[in-house]
């Protein structure tokens, strides 16, 4: 399960089954459909980016797929069972990073938490735990306290948790919303070399259109609230990718466009739905 | 900055005793009833040269100790596991708050039924009454709980005790200290009052002694004796808050910036 | 429909513990010797003659509710004026806490004599007899709570300039309320001991007042019947206490309940 | 139940019973614990512990349980216990009034300047004691109806003893009854007397007594004989030797050495007068303490 | 002060002065020195952006400017008098949007909370309130809880609540980050037509190179810390922006070029310090 593997070899077996997914909020004086119709499948191995407007419902998704919010209809059935928990093995990357850390632990001892539980010996542990925060860049503050650093850092020590993890999903909800350019283009980098390295199924939802088409393998469009899929574009990109040659190809001016446009419709037809 | 802080405990304190020295002093009450501060300091030397007095204290003590430790220890339990279940917490809300204003005093007969005046009397109403106070912060601090927090915790598949451990505890750590420092102070007056009530060897005994006799100084002496304990239960818990919650907003705010 | 089913879950969960509970009493004092426990069916039996044919209730409840009222609502104006003054201040901190602390450790029988002095032997003493108990809880907690303030909110408030009563009340006391109404409750049920404490002391009616003469002149019964009545009387001011809860921190819940959203 | 003594009261090695004796640390009870040091009660093989209570509604349960193998309790609160079926047991005097109009060991005193000027004024007043439904009221309503008022109007109010004199000098009250050492506390303030309310109950009304169960009584017939004896002999020395009695109140008591020099210390006759505890009980239903006749022959030895 | 204005009639009057800034954090077994020397000075009725490494100052630059921090060093001058304290007239929008929105006030409420304190009437409140809301795009959701919105749409309350206030100072710390492509157009175009409009003196922080270059009139680099500046550029296209001419002109390449470039230099020599 956890071997490494190439992605092609494995694409028919399909890990995560998304069926007529539907999610309504209740309570206190608002009912809200944030998700109507979703209907989509992610092979093992994959790496499937998410993008649509704000509020289209990509958090409520992930929650969903996470086992950590009960649809209101459908099922999100992972690996042939219906997600009634947080399966083990699965990683999350919130969207409140800031939250997601553990004001009372020093960084290391956050990133080191999640391994604990996995029994794992402490030689490793803090071999992942030192491999992880050097490859967010933050192998200087092992002892500082999360309230201690910056908002970018603080979303870096959440990925470094993740990918310390090992995890075989991956979820991650606009992990980079808070970190400078370089670094984001870095920590693309990191995330397409660690699904490389692992296999890990990856589902990540970005607000960049651009980034979504660097990383992923297909990029999911959903349209705004109440939200269908509206596309479900194969990025035909070649398995390389470099942050320079890749993102001056045409290929990936095209998808961009392609992506653009439908993000475009996205939110011009607000409420009109159509079904992908 | 901490000593500081100190200096004005003492100018507050100071401003006090000054307040309790002046009141009888100009009259407002008569020193027959309310001595100045003067003569019940000479009360609290005579006291501290009687060994009867430090054996009451120590009694008192003992029973206050004992008594806490068992009604933190049992609240805590009992809180996290009914905090922590749902349905436990659904099912036991309404009797908790049915037994909780029971007052212990209204068990006196019954404790003196059962244990008679010995340690254990003081001890079930000292037990009874602070249980309470830490069970409820405990089921408060539980309930704090950060949802995103507790979330990520789930998702990286930490077990309901590690879950427990690393994340309720924690959260519910400022509340249970709080519990602990209310707790403390209802032990100390359910000891004494016990003491006074039933006749158990103590401080509360020795007020009751002096009371019934007429030594108002000696009284106020005592009670001042009482009131200390509490300042110094206090410092100890405060200690202990600064060492477990230097994470704390409550606690980082005044140390950044 | 599922407003029945919730309604019916909820006086299930509320009744199903005390029921059994009762059930047990019930039984295992069925054929009680013992002086001081006596048959449940007999301490029910008797509540009917002592509380409510003898006129008790209006006679002895009455008083001692008023007088609950009275000291608690005086705690709360009390404790939580100071509580933000305290929690917003360090140097005013430092400065009372040791005092408080000493205050706070004179259990209230013995402070009687004093307030005596100042207050005399009628109804203000016996409610500041109340008041000197669950001011307390109310106190620390309001005091935690202010200090608890986000700082990030702390900040927003500070750059558009709230400022005074505004902020107050915007920011700090609502951020701190969820901290408070803990101790609000935690100061009732105190409330409620301290109400029977006072009642010890140049009392001659009230609850308290009542079960403690049945103690003295051995109606242990009569005894039991009030000490029932008070579990009631406390819990049925607990049931108002959340009533009023649910309204104050109707957001407080919601955010939790949504940030949860629904699943466990 | 965990009571200190084994069942029969048999002598321990050395031949001394350990006992446990429940009392009140007030002047009242002066010849147990001279007695004690006098070894009145090592004579008879007793080993006494004494164990303060805050009187006899407290002691009561501390006997029924077995925890107190005697205690010292005022009759009334005897008569009320045995009204509700708890089989006491009185085994020796407590103590009682001295009978002296005026100089008993406790009284009813009113503030320096008040218009009152004899019980029977007290009607419509408010009236503290230390206990309500007690030897209090019941002998403050005896002295009224003796001086001719009507006792039904007054307000009795529930006041510790030690807070009296100061409630009395500040007028909280129109007047309270109380006994030694606040009598005299509250007379060096200016409180005036009027009336002795045990003297007007019954003549050498005696006021509390030492008690236990009828089991023990029953079953340890031969302890209880040998603490009858000692508590008795006690009683009359004490009776014998008020400076002595003077003497011993500041091992247990913390009494102000210039009022245990001059108050007044209450009568130890050795002996239960039962003419006066039948008047008291009848009183009691009088004035509703108990609600059926009480056949104080029961409780008395 | 708040009628409508040219930026260019005004340029040399400074409003704001930073002069050698110096901030270090100590506490927790930490010190660190997060600002070493900033020196800068904004003219009134500027819209400067400043970019910089994740963990640059950024942060603690605006809060000292703020004056919610007070700096360790060095002063900061505002309209020629040093800062102690939150100015008047001024807004922020944090980083930390999500936790700076006040989860017992509905939408409408937090927005209109600090026209309250300005003690403008009723109507002119619910008038300011309707249209930011509308100008961020949440025209429906009045009367929603904070925590009951998408992570983008909080972030946008925030953005509404700030301009709502009509400012005539501005703080934005990454005030974009949650939302998506096309909304993050949309609001920096309202940036930029706020900015005409009001004549509002503006700081901008952002990780995004290509925002910085588009909105400011100027952008300041900032290296990683300890922190100096590394160059103050000025953006030298036409004032009418537009996001499809403006972001494809040479001249925007040029810029944003000459940004990135700094950028790198500020990420290489970590720790080197060199003041611009
Ligand atoms: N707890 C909640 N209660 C009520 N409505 C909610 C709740 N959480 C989300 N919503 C609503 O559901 C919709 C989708 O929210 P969601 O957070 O999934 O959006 P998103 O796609 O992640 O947006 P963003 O890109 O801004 O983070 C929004 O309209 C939001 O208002
Ligand atoms: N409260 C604090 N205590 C200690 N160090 C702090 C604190 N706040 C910030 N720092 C440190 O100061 C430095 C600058 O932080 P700041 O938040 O200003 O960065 P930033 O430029 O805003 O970064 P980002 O783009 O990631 O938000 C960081 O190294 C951080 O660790
Ligand atoms: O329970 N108390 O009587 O305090
Ligand atoms: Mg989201
Ligand atoms: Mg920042």
């Amino acid at each position: 399960m956890s071997e490494t593997q190439t992605q092609s070899a494995t694409r028919t077996e399909v890990l995560l089954d998304v069926r007529g997914m539907r999610k309504v909020y209740e309570g206190h004086g608002r009912s809200v459909e944030a998700v109507r119709d979703l209907t989509f499948a992610v092979a093992r191995g994959d790496l499937v980016c998410v993008v649509g407007p704000s509020g289209a419902g990509k958090t409520t998704l992930l929650k969903c797929i996470a086992g950590l919010l009960a649809p209101t209809g459908g099922e999100v059935v992972l690996e042939g069972t219906a997600v009634d928990g947080p399966p083990p093995g699965m990683a999350v990357v919130f969207q409140e990073y800031g939250r997601s850390l553990f004001p009372w632990m020093t960084v290391r001892r956050n990133v080191e938490l999640p391994l604990k539980q996995k029994k794992l010996p402490k030689a490793r542990r803090s071999e992942l735990v030192h491999q992880a925060l050097e490859a967010v860049g933050l192998a200087d503050v092992h002892t500082a306290y999360p309230w201690q650093l910056s908002g970018g850092m603080q979303q870096r020590v959440a990925i470094a948790r993740a990918i310390a993890y090992e995890p075989h999903i991956l979820l991650m909800d606009e992990p980079f919303a808070a970190v400078d350019a370089q670094t984001r283009a870095d920590l693309e980098d990191l995330v397409r070399s660690l699904w490389h390295r692992l296999g890990v199924t990856t589902l990540f939802v970005t607000h960049d259109i651009d980034e979504a088409v660097y990383l992923g393998q297909r990029v999911l469009v959903l349209s705004s609230a109440p939200t269908v899929v509206l596309d479900d574009i194969a990025i035909d990109l070649p398995e390389e990718r470099d942050q320079l040659t890749t993102r001056s190809s045409t290929r990936f001016a095209e998808l961009r466009g392609q992506v653009f446009a439908q993000i475009q419709r996205a939110k011009q037809q607000r409420g009109a739905v159509e079904p992908a | 900055m901490a000593g500081g802080n100190a200096l004005l405990g003492v100018l507050g304190f100071a401003t006090f005793l000054a307040l309790l020295e002046a009141v009888p002093r100009a009259g407002l009450v008569s020193p027959d009833y309310l001595p100045p501060l003067s003569r019940v300091g000479g009360a609290l030397a005579d006291l501290a040269g009687e060994a009867a007095f430090w054996t009451a204290l120590g009694d008192t003590v003992r029973g206050w100790f004992l008594g806490l430790a068992i009604a933190v220890a049992l609240g805590v339990t009992v809180g996290f596991v009914i905090g922590t279940v749902p349905v436990l917490r659904e099912f036991t809300a309404s009797t908790i708050e049915f037994l909780r204003p029971i007052p212990s005093v209204a068990l006196i007969p019954l404790a003196v039924l059962v244990f008679g005046t010995e340690l254990r009397s003081v001890l079930l109403l000292v037990v009874y009454a602070s249980f309470w106070q830490v069970l409820v912060q405990v089921l408060y601090g539980v309930r704090d709980v950060d949802p995103v927090a507790s979330e990520t915790a789930r998702t990286f598949g930490l077990s309901r005790w590690a879950r427990v451990r690393h994340v309720t505890w924690p959260t519910a750590l400022p509340y249970v200290l709080t519990g602990v420092r209310l707790a403390a102070a209802v032990a100390l007056i359910l000891a004494i009052t016990a003491e006074l009530v039933i006749g158990a060897p103590g401080l509360g005994n020795e007020i009751g002694i002096a009371q019934s006799g007429g030594a108002v100084a000696r009284m106020y002496a005592l009670v001042v004796v009482t009131g200390l304990l509490g300042v110094a239960v206090n410092v100890l818990a405060r200690r202990l808050e600064r060492w477990l919650l230097s994470w704390h907003p409550s606690l980082r705010r005044e140390v950044v910036s | 429909m599922s407003i029945l089913r919730r309604v019916t879950r909820a006086s299930l969960a509320a009744l199903t513990l005390p029921a059994a509970l009762l059930a047990l009493w019930w039984i295992l004092t069925a054929d009680s010797e013992s002086y001081y426990l006596p048959p449940l069916s007999d301490i029910l039996a008797a509540v009917d003659d002592v509380w409510l044919r003898s006129g008790r209730l209006s006679a002895d409840v009455l008083p001692s509710l008023l007088r609950l009222l009275g000291g608690f609502l005086l705690a709360v104006a009390l404790g939580v004026t100071l509580g933000i003054a305290i929690g917003s201040s360090r140097r005013l901190r430092a400065f009372c806490e040791p005092v408080l602390e000493f205050l706070r450790a004179i259990p209230p029988p013995v402070l009687v004599p004093v307030l005596m002095l100042f207050a005399g032997i009628g109804d203000t003493m016996k409610v500041l007899v109340i008041v000197s108990g669950c001011v307390w809880p109310i106190l620390l907690n309001t005091v935690e709570g202010v200090r608890a303030v986000d700082e990030v909110l702390v900040e927003t408030a500070r750059c558009y300039g709230l400022r005074g009563p505004s902020r107050l009340w915007h920011l700090v006391v609502r951020s701190a309320s969820p901290q408070i109404v803990t101790g609000l409750r935690q100061g009732l049920s105190i409330g409620i001991i301290l109400m029977v404490i006072s009642e010890m002391f140049a009392a001659s009616n009230g609850l308290g007042f009542s079960i403690i003469q049945f103690q003295r002149t051995f109606a242990v019964t009569e005894m039991w019947t009030g000490i029932l009545l008070l579990g009631l009387l406390g819990f049925l001011l607990a049931m108002l206490m959340r009533l009023f809860e649910r309204r104050a921190l109707n957001w407080y819940f919601g955010l939790r309940q949504a940030q949860r959203g629904g699943s466990r | 139940a965990c009571g200190s003594s084994d069942e029969g009261g048999s002598a321990g090695d050395g031949g001394t019973t350990k006992i446990k004796v429940g009392a009140i640390p007030i002047v009242d009870v002066a010849p147990l614990h001279l007695g004690i040091q006098k070894g009145f009660f090592t004579e008879q093989g007793l080993e006494v512990e004494v164990v303060n209570t805050t009187g006899g509604a407290a002691a009561v349960p501390g006997v029924v349980s077995g925890e107190f193998d005697f205690a010292f309790g005022n009759l009334v609160s005897l008569i009320v216990a045995r009204a509700q079926k708890l089989p006491l047991k009185a085994v020796a005097e407590g103590n009682s009034s001295t009978g002296q109009q005026g100089k008993d060991f406790g009284g009813i005193v009113v503030p320096k300047d008040s218009p009152i000027t004899g019980a029977a004024q007290l009607a419509g007043k408010t009236v503290a004691v230390n206990n309500l439904k007690n030897i209090g009221d019941t002998t403050v309503r005896a002295s009224i109806r003796k001086a001719g008022g009507d006792p039904t109007g007054v307000k009795f109010v529930e006041l510790a003893f030690p807070d009296m004199p100061a409630a009395v000098a500040n007028k909280r009250v129109d007047a309270a009854w109380i006994v030694e050492p606040f009598f005299t506390v509250a007379q060096n303030q200016g409180a005036k007397v009027i009336a002795s309310n045990f003297v007007d109950t019954a003549p050498n009304l005696t006021i509390a007594a030492y008690f236990t169960t009828e089991r023990t009584v029953q079953q340890k017939a031969d302890l209880t004989k040998r603490f009858t004896a000692a508590i008795e002999k006690s009683l009359a020395y004490a009776q014998e030797h008020p400076d002595e009695a003077r003497a011993v109140l500041p091992s247990y008591a913390k009494i102000d050495p210039a009022v245990a020099e001059k108050m007044t210390l209450p009568a130890w006759s050795g002996q239960i007068n039962r003419d006066s505890v039948q008047t008291l009980a009848d009183l009691m239903l009088t004035d509703g303490l108990i609600t059926e006749k009480v056949d104080v022959g029961a409780l008395l030895p």
